[in-house]
């Protein structure tokens, strides 16, 4: 078999996988023997041969795989077919807290929804440039402060937090709800 | 070629009947040993795909079949997978009287027709059926044949980082209204935090005050807190949120005598300060 | 902006879309106004490109994709977990019906075939995505009209019903076969 169709058969493979592809993998492409070091040798040839193209061949954790390379994301992010992903629970509700009770800490957010809170939800809510720190409370630990920033009211098209649904309005629902 | 030809041909003489119709013999080049019955059937379609193998095989005219030994042929296999049990589909009896009835519309005397009334030969419909399996049979192969993503091909569908500007989620306020309902619900809290619109206000320039005092790092004249142009109900909503944070403990107001400036800070610096007192480094 | 770039975002879009992308998607991706014509240039000069990889550019029905070339299927079959599907004759009769002489009831699918329709044959393509069903027969039972879906065509990597193997064809074939 000629290395240059091997070569080829391992571009289809990494250019149609779902997922990053081993040396293992690739190697159970071919009925002859493939050695690790023209595996290696391929690979990276492919990568050279795609530095003119809008895609680059990386080596990742669990394999290998095609990338698109970043430049080309905010043209791709127009043809985004699928539905934007939603925050889970604990980031609405946590938004929430921060958002009506601010300034608050982290432990006033778990006393109020009585459940510990995951670090990464309050870290989803600060890169998104919706929540920052104000402050430290002066307690032991010296907890930060949270609350809402002015992007948080541009992204929600609000002009102050005054135009949040009241939170009497809410809990008045709550209670037709219940009451029926 | 005609009817009858065919029949002393293939049938000299009747050795068993089947439906009534005469059998001269197992013709020998569809005789299909019993055991390989069953296969068989399960390797035809249904009746017309039967028919036509048998057609093809004995390599007759499609267009001019001689309807008494495809009959009999084929009332004879009928015949043999009843006795041996096969579960035959109606399909094959309803076929079986389909032949039976052009076969003998055939021995029936004969209009003299034209050339261009030749569609009224009893056959017509049975051959155009015949024809139009035929094509789709082979139209199935062919589709078949034909390269299919996921067997001759895959799609290229490459990795695409998203980015932090990637399809965010997107919030509205009614979904803080659904998580906040959902709080109050599960924590019973509707009590605790039944808070007025303007109890929201305060809430906002706490915030203000405390990014603003963060900002600065350390003491803010009390004035320099105020925006004068922000007109009356902002600056005693800022007032109120001064007098929330002093409640709160999270600020410190500090006068050096009567009618002198007053000075903001935040309870964090003062803690700091008093961290450098005691030997300890801030945060 | 460069036609260069233009034409590497396009590249980079369609190496990512997970379906076909038509030509309005792909202007989309575009502030400045794309004409079909340079659109349609540079495709075609995408398509030439491909030449010497392992994938090729193809029109489909729903619109551009890259797909491997045939001849490297058998390295990347090793690679499937899955095995391709193989669809018995009463199925690919039925489809080869459904898609010759759309729109069909099963009626008219047992009609030719001469035996009646298992409900799961029709439900196979369906499932497949190749088959659905576009209207009822205003006849007793309003039976479902059947017809091959844009997926169907995709799939086999056509642009339109035209591009089927011609019955004509078929049927000289026919000849050809038993006039041997």
């Amino acid at each position: 078999m000629e290395l240059n169709t091997v070569k080829r058969a391992l571009e289809a493979a990494l250019l149609t996988a779902q997922e990053p592809l081993t040396l293992h993998q690739m190697k159970s492409m071919f009925d002859a023997e493939l050695s690790n070091e023209v595996l290696r040798k391929l690979l990276d040839e492919l990568r050279e041969e795609a530095a003119e193209r809008p895609v680059e061949l990386l080596q990742l954790a669990s394999g290998w795989r095609y990338r698109t390379r970043p430049e080309f994301a905010p043209y791709l992010v127009r043809l985004n077919p699928e539905k934007p992903v939603k925050y889970s629970r604990a980031v609405l509700e946590t938004l929430a807290i921060i958002a009506y009770r601010q300034p608050v800490t982290r432990g006033d957010i778990e006393e109020i929804r009585g459940v510990a809170v995951n670090a990464q939800v309050i870290r989803t809510l600060e890169e998104r440039g919706w929540v920052d720190t104000v402050g430290h409370r002066d307690t032991p630990g010296r907890p930060a402060l949270l609350a809402t920033t002015k992007q948080f009211l541009d992204d929600l098209g609000l002009r102050s937090l005054s135009e949040l649904p009241s939170l009497q309005d809410i809990a008045q629902n709550l209670e037709l709800i219940h009451a029926d | 070629m005609s009817e009858t030809a065919q029949l002393e041909i293939a049938l000299p003489a009747p050795v068993a009947r089947i439906y009534g119709e005469p059998m001269a013999q197992l013709p020998l080049d569809l005789y299909i040993p019993p055991e390989a019955l069953e296969v068989m059937l399960d390797a035809f379609e249904g009746p017309l795909d039967l028919l036509l193998y048998m057609i093809r095989r004995a390599d007759i005219d499609i267009l001019d079949i001689p309807m008494a030994p495809l009959t009999a042929q084929y009332l004879l296999y009928i015949d043999a997978m009843r006795a041996h049990n096969l579960e035959l589909a109606a399909d094959y009896l309803v076929m079986a009287a389909m032949l039976i009835e052009i076969k003998s519309r055939m021995l029936l005397p004969r209009h003299k027709v034209t050339e261009e009334e030749g569609a009224e030969d009893p056959r017509a419909e049975l051959v155009r059926r015949l024809m139009e399996y035929e094509q789709m049979k082979l139209a199935g192969q062919k589709l078949n044949e034909m390269g299919q993503a996921g067997r001759e091909f895959y799609w290229v569908e490459t990795l695409l980082e998203k980015t932090a500007t990637w399809a965010l989620p997107e919030v509205r306020t009614e979904d803080l209204a659904v998580a906040w309902q959902a709080i109050l619900r599960q924590a019973q809290l509707k009590s605790h935090h039944k808070i007025h619109r303007e109890e929201l206000s305060v809430r906002e320039h706490m915030g203000l005050i405390m990014r603003h005092l963060q900002q600065v790092g350390g003491f803010v004249r009390f004035e320099d807190l105020f925006d004068s142009t922000a007109g009356v109900p902002a600056v005693v909503v800022h007032f109120l949120a001064l007098l929330e944070l002093t409640r709160e403990k999270l600020i410190e107001v500090t006068q050096a005598e009567a009618f002198a400036p007053l000075y903001i800070r935040s309870a964090l610096a003062v803690l700091e300060d008093h961290g450098t007192e005691h030997g300890e480094t801030g945060a």
